[in-house]
């Protein structure tokens, strides 16, 4: 365990900055906000991306080197964490975890440069487009359908990716592209010459996308990373979006099950409260385990992502794991839910709903619980 | 009545019958309205309903002398049957289903010469309000009140999870007659026209997009006494007698058999039956619903035999809505990155529609009596088991 | 559906043969019985197997052209079900379904006059030898490791089969070899030179048998049926098999929920019957509903086997279907009992402990819950 | 005392003092009584008690004057980590986790002489009588009665569940001192000494074929006042104040973690890694174990760092046995036709033993609280849902 994390003056930090973001989250994005930007155009505000940015949590994770503030995981959690309490429908993890880091995991200096100084500015919104499988029930971190393919032009990109979160208003792709033998990492702007992006309505309001690649012609100056060291980068972004969609999880878990527990309370049926059947009493306590079992992993898994030098397999290991049981865990709190309020938790204008159907689309996103439990099965094959 | 009510039913054959069924609704029904993935709303069924009402069909279960075709439990089954296999969209049926029979058995003439015909004809559309915001399962709970006021009810309250009110012309009512006496014994059982003054209809969203409920607020509206049905403070009694036999439609497979065939296409088009994990979740819920179907027949046989129906009924309405849960949490599994999409994906050139399931698999334990109500009175009426 | 099954005459003789086989069981086999054969040489009682006899039932199955009594699986079921609910531990369906239709299913008249006719006297009780594996989760009805094949001096039979009822005491074996590319069905004696049977014990007291052939020399008469006669009538007594222990399962199953509901009822805690606490109740409901799945399924297949001329694949289908069904909720009802019992349900005194047993074993034999989810798959995608 | 106890163990750093414990245990426990499947009576564990007792280690938690090692919480901790990894014995230990630091809380100093070192040496075996016939779950509703007689109490009744009670040679026992107050008011905790007459022990076979648990009757049973813990009437506090951070071993990964090496062995033998349907299984309950230790960190974080363990500790017990559960019913499962086989199966030259897990995890779900008591305690103290 990093003894970092124990550190008491972190700790107190990163107390801090819980507050600061939970009451923040509380005041700019109240529900209000989050249900009226459910189907818009983009989903997101742009507007409350840039505060965001005021706040700098846009660059939290990113090392100042590129004028980040080179945070750890553990304070991002706790921003993601106060916004996803709110059903922020900001793409922070897309963005800011998963396509941040896997820049900032590469060696291209200048790209580097460039484009995270963009994204610790509130200026540039960037997204991953890794993944080729429409559905199924494993993910392949591998690109194959999507090429990356010398002409006498130049290098030419081909194929279509889905799942590309956010799914609109998006500015630019982090690109996993086969060359070779090799996968590649491209930095590919939406406004190129050749991209298509298709919006796909999710669940919650938000939208992802499926972006096709008809031919774009790519420059040096946009690649990335390439072979292992391409593989490196990507797969150790994919584990850490994974444990930051967990605690996006975690928190919607944990306000369904409040609000189911409130509703348990003060809901009166056949002279009692609800609460009181012991039928239902249990099944909350259900639900309150598996709750407590996702945070009781989170804790492990944000120490060891900020524990930086942890055993790679290890690492993609632990993310598959946490983000298969807050996955599960936030579907069966999803439906539970809805089952405890009874007609009620099926409204729309309950705000129950908004949870639920967030906890859909994360649970969806990256891999779903099975697909994470097939991840790490043969991960652990790997290291037997 | 619309057509002469003539054909003995239950005098032809089983098959027969069921051919005969099977052709019109094959013949007649709108192919691109079979199954419906949600509750089809009155102008879009309208047509159909009124197909059936031109046939002379649209009230089965009545008798022929009110316009019905006064089809035994058993023939009855096998329309139902038909009606499921061709995937034939409900129209809202609580007139057909609720309100008709219920005023045969405790209408006044007057009340069956004013209402019957009229459902059958298409002309009046009811709903049910029974419902209230602080009473669910706990029905008898109920607070909307009907003051006696010379030759009128003046009614207030609120009735909610009304089914389709906003297509409806009437609804039918249980309304606090009686604050003085136990809970279930001052309720009566009230008919409003929706052209009333005071009646407000609210329609209220659900998650999946859909207004299929509503809420219906009572203010200060007069409806005359000759709109009450049965006895002054008799309303319980009268809804319950109206749970017959009816209550085995709750526990019908149907809704698991058509989620399973929906599992089963996004398997194919995803080519997962090679994949012994999915293989092995599939048949395990392929066999809790075949044995689901099993244990319909049992019921299903039982009111063929002309037998009531016992409290054990409800343990086909939790199996039937559990298993569907099951199956729609299976389908958003196995689509993985897409099971969060609305809408349709299409996958090598099937459309799979994921979601549908998951939410229609909501209500089915909640409503009609949740699973819980039901294991309550399993509990209770068939082990035995007091509280 | 049979109309045989809903004529009104039979089934009347139905409820009559059910009735006095519950008094006979009752009387005769009071669990006291049960209790004390366990662990004992055999297992069970050849006196009490002669009192069948004279009741008629060991010969109740087999047709009167070999001096049975012709009756149909659904006589047979009411007295299978008897037995079982006194936990009898004579091998039943073992010998009297799986052997004696295995051999009545063939066409080897000589052997089957022989063979049923002593059988029926109660003095014959045969044993089926076909499984070839110790454990997994599928069954393979065709035979591989135990072959027959012709030497200088005939034909020699050499393998070893497993999971063999009754495991002790057995007089002979219905043994399925393998012969060329072919399945074969052979009579071979208990004391053949070459038999070697190993009896191991079960987790109720009884034993099943791994029988070891090692180079047993096979007459032509003792050959029951080759080729695809012998897979067929094989396959149909299989298929009775599976649904004549499901009558025993629900028998177990119905007792087990019986007295689980009787505690309930009675057992006071906390100033109330602990039936009457709700989560209690939920739990003895989801048993019930697995108890009549089964009961449903059941009628029908017995509907179905008495309806000799049904399709061979919607037959299989339905045997490994109910088999599954009632091995599921066999277990479901032995963990769960003991569990609503609490302590004492766990103590080997108290008779609850006897159906659990036995529900373990039969719930195991023949093939497991989900190798008959697999074979059901297998049968379905053959009939698709 | 047997040895000096001078050392101080918890100077020591954590990964010396591991080192230091896990040397003694793998160099001096005995490698055939690793991982016992069930309980060890007295005769097969003495040898390795007098071990502990020489070493002066056979009671870790005690402080040292009364000759334990004076473990704090971590380091205890630690020891036990070092138990469980090298599969070392329980020995009958009542009189090392219960009596011991419950004498040395409230017992007097006569009490304490007497027995505590008898305890260390060995030579005193305890264990305990709460549980009784009709109070289970309900423990304050007992019925031993101890009636006053001169310098004596007059113990008659049943207890029952005794763990081992065939290998002890003393009881503690709650009896019922008062009838005329509320339940828990009347209770007073004694001590009694099997010798005294009128005790009887008989033990309960359980349905694997062991027993580990009795019956103890009290006949007339004459033990003197000197043999009261605390003031008369007290015992029910007594009792309860035992309960410390001790309820986190019953949700320890344990047991899990050695029916999954059984999965995982079973598996390789059966050459089932290839199969998908048990391998999606078999990852479940893989991570269902690895969540459980994460689990199970936090509340022995918790611990270390000095903080009392709150009813929350529950959950780690219920998802602990229900885990175990879990696999040892995919254990019955994988071993199909095997799975009713009484005693070790041997597939391709591994053994398999089918059954224990299966029968070891009936009463993991039951004794130390049954999972429903531990669900309505999380309800009622963590959920705050009132009955």
């Amino acid at each position: 365990m990093n003894s970092d994390y124990l550190d008491t003056e972190r700790q107190d930090n990163m107390r801090m900055l819980a507050e600061s973001a939970q009451t923040f989250a509380i005041k700019v994005s109240p529900l209000t906000r989050a249900r009226g930007l459910r189907g818009s155009a983009s989903g997101f505000d742009r507007g409350f991306w840039g505060k965001l940015a005021e706040q700098g949590w846009t660059g939290l994770l990113i090392s100042e080197v590129f004028s980040g503030y080179g945070q750890g995981f553990g304070e991002m959690a706790a921003v993601v964490s106060a916004l996803a309490t709110q059903v922020a429908p900001e793409p922070v993890v897309p963005a800011l975890v998963f396509a941040s880091r896997v820049i900032e995991n590469t060696g291209n200096a200048d790209l580097q440069q460039q484009l995270l100084a963009s994204i610790v500015a509130g200026e540039l919104i960037p997204g991953v487009a890794w993944q080729e499988e429409l559905a199924g029930l494993q993910v392949n971190l591998m690109a194959n359908a999507v090429v990356a393919a010398p002409t006498n032009s130049g290098i030419q990109l081909t194929g279509e990716k889905h799942h590309v979160r956010p799914g609109a208003d998006c500015d630019g792709f982090v690109v996993t592209a086969k060359q070779g033998n090799d996968l590649s990492l491209w930095w590919v702007p939406a406004n190129a010459a050749g991209v298509k992006v298709k919006s796909v309505a999710l669940a919650d309001g938000t939208s992802e996308a499926s972006v096709h690649f008809n031919g774009v012609m790519l420059d040096e100056s946009q690649r990335l990373a390439q072979g292992e060291a391409a593989m490196a980068a990507f797969t150790r972004a994919y584990d850490e979006a994974l444990v930051m969609t967990s605690v996006e999880l975690l928190a919607l878990q944990k306000v369904m099950l409040n609000m189911t527990l409130e509703y348990l309370r003060t809901r009166v049926q056949f002279g009692k409260p609800i609460g009181s059947f012991q039928a239902l009493q249990h099944r909350a306590v259900d639900l309150l385990i598996q709750q407590e079992l996702t945070s009781s992993v989170l804790s492990q898994a944000l120490v060891m992502l900020d524990d930086g030098d942890s055993n790679v397999l290890e690492r993609s290991a632990m993310a598959s794991r946490i983000k298969a049981r807050a996955s599960d865990a936030g579907l069966l709190l999803a439906r539970e839910s809805i089952q405890l309020h009874g007609a009620i938790g099926f409204t729309d204008e309950y705000d129950l709903g908004l949870y639920v159907q967030r906890a859909l689309v994360l649970s969806a996103w990256l891999g779903n619980a099975l697909a994470q439990r097939r991840r790490y099965a043969q991960i652990a094959n790997l290291s037997i | 009545m619309s057509t002469n009510q003539t054909t003995d039913w239950n005098a032809l054959d089983t098959d027969t019958f069921r051919q005969t069924v099977r052709a019109f609704f094959e013949q007649n029904y709108p192919a691109e309205m079979r199954y419906p993935k949600t509750r089809l709303r009155w102008a879009e069924i309208k047509d159909w309903y009124m197909t059936l009402s031109k046939k002379g069909w649209v009230a089965p279960s009545w008798p022929q002398v009110h316009g019905g075709m006064g089809l035994s439990p058993e023939k009855l089954i096998v329309f139902i049957e038909e009606q499921e296999r061709w995937g034939v969209g409900r129209a809202p049926d609580m007139g057909i289903t609720m309100i008709g029979p219920l005023l045969i058995q405790y209408g006044s003439e007057e009340q069956q010469q004013k209402y019957l015909p009229k459902i059958i004809q298409g002309e009046n559309i009811w709903c049910q309000g029974y419902s209230e915001p602080n009473a669910g399962s706990d029905l008898a709970s109920l607070r909307t009140d009907a003051v006696e006021d010379g030759d009128d009810f003046i009614i207030n309250g609120q009735k909610t999870w009304t089914t389709l009110a906003q297509d409806a012309t009437h609804i039918f009512l249980l309304a606090r007659t009686d604050k003085t006496v136990k809970k279930q014994e001052g309720i009566s059982f009230l008919l409003a026209d929706f052209t009333t003054p005071g009646i407000t209809v609210r329609p209220i969203r659900n998650i999946a997009g859909h207004e299929e409920f509503c809420e219906v607020f009572f203010e200060n509206v007069r409806v005359p006494k000759a709109n009450l049905v049965g006895g002054l403070n008799q309303g319980w009694g009268i809804a319950k007698a109206l749970l017959g036999f009816e209550r085995i439609f709750l526990g019908s497979p149907k809704q698991s058999q058509y989620a399973l065939s929906r599992v089963e296409e996004a398997a194919h088009a995803l080519g997962l039956f090679g994949d012994q994990g999915f293989v092995d979740r599939y048949t395990q819920l392929q066999l809790d619903v075949a044995d689901l179907s099993a244990l319909y027949v049992r019921f299903v046989e039982q009111v063929k035999r002309g037998e009531k129906l016992g409290p054990d009924v409800s343990m086909l309405k939790v199996w039937a809505a559990e298993t569907f849960s099951r199956l729609a949490n299976l389908l958003v599994e196995i689509t993985g990155g897409s099971g969060a999409v609305a809408g349709d994906i299409e996958v090598n050139g099937k459309k799979i529609d994921v979601l549908t399931s998951f939410y229609n698999a909501r209500p089915a334990t909640i409503y009609g009596g949740s699973s819980e109500i039901q294991r309550n009175i399993l509990a209770a009426s068939v082990l035995q088991l007091r509280s």
